[in-house]
């Protein structure tokens, strides 16, 4: 294993790239926190999970932009990502259609599912994106898509992601050992974000990195500590030319941060550290960063706000301007022929 | 090679004898008195009350400590007991539940918790090929005294992985009871039958019957709780509402809507019994056929996809009955496709008040 | 809030074209000419045409290389095609069932063996929750046209772990077909259907169908299996012998031993119809309705477990249908136990000729 | 992970404990020379699984015997053992009554099962013994009897064992991560034959050795190669005495010897280097080197050898002569309580 430390001293990246990276984190977080204020707009006085124009469990990912962002960035539409529950970030980053990313969350017919799928079930075959509310099984999936990149002897690869509880599943084992033993062309990506819902990280496994669970399958593992982007940068940049060149996977451990509730609606009483959590938020310190070292003025980055904020609106706007589904086809699309 | 007759309770005399007493120190059913819970505090109570009695009883499961449970199954408990029997686990399904298992062979009596029953498949070979079979294999020389306890159904829209109910497909496979209350007072005493009970029970809770402050809550979910323990006998359905022309067989949520459509219906003059199930494993198949002999129509409410499951078996059980088998039969269940997200869809395949009381209409001719 | 009348069918007239038109190049059931194979040699021949005819189609699974498969289902494959379609795999199977999907999500067309079916508890999430549900979440989006084939049954004292049956579990939940041929021809012609989907099927054979040489071989498990390709259509029932007095719906290895019954009644002037179900999803409830408003008398033979599957998705389709509704009913099924390893006890609960012979005798009042 | 070789020059061990050792392998290796004969006595002419005495699949341990010789030494009746679809060798080192198991496998009333389970599913109180049939599923349950072993304040231990081919499965695992979490008291054994089924390991994992998965749940692995009983009862003494003592798990892979198919039937094709196997069946070995050591005679072995030959037939003759299960009460016991 190795830690690859948070303080990358002088950056290797082009302006074009650094402001490429805060310019993704910022569309997600303007994302978030559209959906965070349409999902609480509605639920009041008596917050019921079901009512609303975005009902349903709703997990968002504010604070792991830089792991979006950062490994997204080596990737084209060509490569498939899957993810989690928690998906946003990772399909805003890897080019998804935002109008229909926002549509299938507001439940609507232009969604990417047609609204049968919701927030935890993104399907994209534009952009080979697929995600899964069952802890870990997003990862097996991504095996098939590698191996069907591989096999047609193209030098494209899946991203395969979860979170650090996930680590502790049996899916999570089963797949990187096959990952490795073919030599698929794929990323595992841990988020670590410290939490499985309510249970710390310390809680769930008894070793400090999962990073070090590479070593348990013949491939490398690497854990990125500090939550920065150009750091998750350059870590993914090894890994995709390893599963682009055809040398295997590589297990990629981030160590990010949840900075809002698990899922909207949790009030994270047994969180510790909660007051603080907000000094953390890594947007404002890559900003800053960049402002500091001259890649953009302190109004070039209000600008990429703004913008991203106006690509979302319109995507929200979207969402609520497209019809809902018939109830009458509630039945269509369990199978492609007649059954 | 001749036709085996096989004994239907599988029993011999001697162990119904031993069942029988089993445990018969707690009253059964008794008066409800006038305190009222909400259904996740009663289940709270329930294991709370057994786990003091029993130092061998212990909850285990994803979030049941400082969270209290997703859907408060637990709240409260890790304060009560502490962290060496109310225990977080990691998200590592098979090996916690296999670890019940484990322990159950060894004589203590694990409450564990999953978290939804959608996940039932990260661990099902421990819940049906070990927990389950562990009796049969060893000839009854080995007990798994386990609660399996996980949380069932949408209306919330929680999608397709999240929203299901599923109990046909454990009760297809033998060897666990399956037990799904409506309400406050049948969760508390199946709990504290479940947890009693020498054989493994599946403790399935709909998250709509909980009484949760963060989900719609049905008026039945709050409802009168005696302090005391006691039990609700496990295989034991209960008429929740007499009625003379139709019955319907229902259960979990599916009871307060059949019960709301039956009081809105009456004020119409049709009559409708409704059957609260209370448990999938044991069937209480002699309550299914008596008010079917009565009212000669059911109509089966059932939030489980509708076919090869629950709403099937009681139809076998009234064609396989001399007495119900002229009763005229209905469903109203989820059709075969997976939970839709979006709200209009969802409730297009949820057995809602409106298609229930269609069913009712179609079922009277009114 | 208004009942919602759903189509049944769930498709818009444009996908029933596109579906009737997919996969019409091979000719359907067409004459079985003379040439005998044993069901194990059927479905080797339908998997290994479709690999030459389209190079995305591959087989993974435990011990299909080299071994050819536990009960035979690849057998000389790995010869044909090399190990980089004919893939031997880690006991993984979450993994490679999962690897899988993602390869039919992307194009391929993956045929994957679970060596057992008994074994889909350490795998079901992908199964259920990702392979059958991906088509539907995704809006008709992605399709997954990915065969599953597993071995089941018993027979052999395999005992409770390695003798199940299990197609109700699968049937009863949405988004996956399920088929479970009987015979050399179906098993040929069902393959090559499964594979040719674009949905993903679930395909069961029975161990004591495949002909293999070292267990007891039915005499039906050789038999006429055209060279060319063909189709066996998915849901479509088959009346494996026309009857007048009563029908047995069944499937699998059960329709040998109900064939077996059948030609010995016929002596007796007992004239038996077998229906061969070949499909559980779909279910082909037009041919159960038929052949039970010809005989007024339904036995369901199933060797899966009695209560909450099959046999009572069947009593379901009868009392729905004003044909059938008043047919006579009864079930010759394993019960709710797990299956037994001493050849007494599983021969006991297994549906033999014995239990057939009587339940067709008690229906016919003979 | 450390790895101990084969040669063990002096023996640390008592003459008494190398002959127990010994006398433990001979009857391992007798009874399932007793089964396989009657396994296959009575399935020809056209040879038929479930036909005769013993029908069913059949997984017999030849050559593995020094896996649970060396273990089981260490353990009393009170600890626990999970064991596989191969699980005569270990049920009979850890003392399990050798009628009532022969019972079971001839499917007789007086077995430990009734006859219900067959020899995949030994269950046994007495010597708080399972096993399973399903790849991996051994192990979790071994949690919970260490777990109950733990709360009670005792110092028994279990010991959960598989095969190198289930270490690639998802309840391998999670069974390492929660163990070793809350130091349960456990020894996780895994037996390399080389061989899951026809798959070669190398086909199976990408890495060398299975023990080098312990790192990545935080506890110790050890590989033993050799085949050696003395080897592995020097490893399993330290594994057991950290698991008896609080310290928590220990992972122990030892490489063995599966000496004949992997179930009665398989003609092993695939196996290249089948022509070799029997000169390195461990039974003989061990024996000449006990001889030579001085620790016992030629005839002493020949004799222990007799000895269990005579224990095996008298159970056998048990089982034999047990009556079969009634076919009326195929229904019994599915429920404690009536159903
Ligand atoms: C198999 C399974 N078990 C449990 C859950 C419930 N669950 C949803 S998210 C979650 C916590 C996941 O933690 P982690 O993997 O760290 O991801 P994070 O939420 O922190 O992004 C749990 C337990 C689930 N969805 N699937
Ligand atoms: C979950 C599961 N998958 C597959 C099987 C079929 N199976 C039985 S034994 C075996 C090979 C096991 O190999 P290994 O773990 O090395 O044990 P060995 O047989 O070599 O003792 C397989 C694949 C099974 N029983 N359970
Ligand atoms: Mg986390
Ligand atoms: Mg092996």
């Amino acid at each position: 294993m190795t830690v690859q430390d948070t303080a990358v001293s002088a950056s290797s990246l082009t302006v074009q790239e650094r402001r490429e990276l805060l310019r993704t984190m910022h569309l997600i977080r303007s994302f978030e926190e559209a959906i965070l204020r349409d999902y609480h707009a509605d639920k009041a006085p008596a917050w019921d999970i079901g009512a609303g124009l975005i009902p349903g469990e709703m997990h968002l990912s504010a604070g792991q932009e830089p792991v979006a962002a950062g490994i997204c960035a080596h990737l084209t539409r060509d490569d498939a990502v899957t993810a989690t529950h928690r998906p946003h970030h990772m399909a805003i980053a890897h080019g998804m259609d935002l109008d229909r990313l926002a549509a299938e969350i507001f439940g609507r017919e232009t969604g990417l599912g047609k609204g049968r799928g919701g927030h935890m079930h993104l399907f994209d075959p534009d952009t080979h994106f697929s995600c899964s509310g069952i802890i870990a099984e997003g990862y097996p999936p991504a095996l098939g898509q590698a191996f069907a990149f591989q096999r047609r002897q193209t030098d494209r690869i899946a991203v395969a992601v979860t979170g650090e509880g996930a680590a502790n599943q049996g899916a999570f084992h089963e797949s990187l050992n096959l990952a490795a033993l073919w030599k698929l062309p794929v990323v595992f990506v841990v988020e670590d974000n410290d939490w499985g819902i309510s249970v710390p990280r310390a809680a769930s496994t008894a070793i400090a990195s999962n990073a070090d669970r590479a070593a348990a399958y013949g491939m490398p593992g690497i854990r990125v500590e500090g939550n920065d982007v150009e750091a998750i940068h350059a870590a993914a940049a090894e890994a995709v030319a390893r599963a682009r060149s055809g040398d295997g996977p590589t297990l990629l451990e981030i160590h990010t941060l949840r900075l809002w509730g698990h899922f909207e609606g949790d009030a994270q009483g047994y969180r510790p550290e909660l007051s603080t959590v907000n000094e953390h938020d890594p947007i404002p310190a890559y900003q800053a960063r960049l402002v500091a070292d001259g890649v953009l003025s302190d109004e070039d980055a209000a600008a990429l706000k703004e913008e991203a904020v106006a690509r979302v609106d319109a995507a929200i706007g979207f969402a609520k301007n497209s019809p809902t589904p018939q109830p009458e086809e509630a039945l269509r699309y369990v199978f492609v022929e007649g059954a | 090679m001749t036709a085996t007759a096989v004994n239907p309770s599988g029993q011999t005399p001697a162990e119904e004898q031993r069942a029988a007493a089993a445990p018969s120190s707690f009253p059964v059913e008794p008066d409800p008195g006038t305190r009222r819970l909400n259904t996740a505090k009663a289940i709270q109570e329930a294991i709370g009350s057994q786990m003091e009695q029993n130092p061998e009883v212990f909850v285990m499961g994803e979030d049941v400590g400082a969270y209290g449970g997703i859907f408060s199954s637990t709240t409260g408990l890790l304060d009560r007991f502490g962290a060496q029997r109310v225990i977080d686990t990691p998200i590592s399904e098979t090996a916690f539940i296999g670890m019940g298992i484990g322990a159950a062979v060894e004589g203590m009596r694990p409450v564990v918790e999953l978290m939804f029953v959608d996940f039932f498949g990260v661990c099902m070979d421990q819940i049906y090929n070990h927990m389950a079979k562990i009796h049969y294999e060893s000839g009854g020389n080995v007990r798994v005294p386990m609660v399996l306890m996980t949380a069932t159904g949408g209306g919330y829209s929680d999608g397709a992985q999240h929203s299901q109910s599923l109990w046909g497909t454990f009760a297809h496979l033998p060897g666990m009871k399956v037990v799904v209350p409506s309400n406050p007072y049948d969760a508390k005493g199946l709990m504290t039958a479940a947890i009693a009970s020498d054989d493994p029970v599946v403790y399935m809770f709909h998250k709509g019957v909980m009484g949760l402050p963060w989900m719609a809550k049905n008026k039945r979910s709050i409802g009168a709780v005696p302090e005391e323990d006691y039990l609700v006998p496990i295989g034991k359905a209960r008429v929740a509402r007499a009625g003379t022309d139709v019955t319907i067989v229902t259960l979990s949520l599916s009871v307060h809507h059949s019960l709301d459509v039956a009081e809105q219906l009456a004020g119409e003059g049709i009559s409708v019994e409704v059957l609260d199930l209370r448990s999938v494993v044991p069937l209480d198949r002699e309550a299914i056929v008596a008010s079917a002999a009565k009212t000669g129509r059911v109509i089966v409410v059932d939030e489980d996809y509708q076919s090869f499951g629950l709403s099937g078996e009681i139809a076998a059980t009234l064609l396989e009955s001399p007495d119900a088998r002229g009763a005229a039969f209905s469903r109203v269940c989820v059709p075969d496709v997976p939970i839709p997200y979006a709200r209009e869809l969802e409730y297009a395949v949820l057995p809602t008040h409106a298609r229930i009381e269609a069913a009712v209409r179609a079922a009277v001719g009114a």
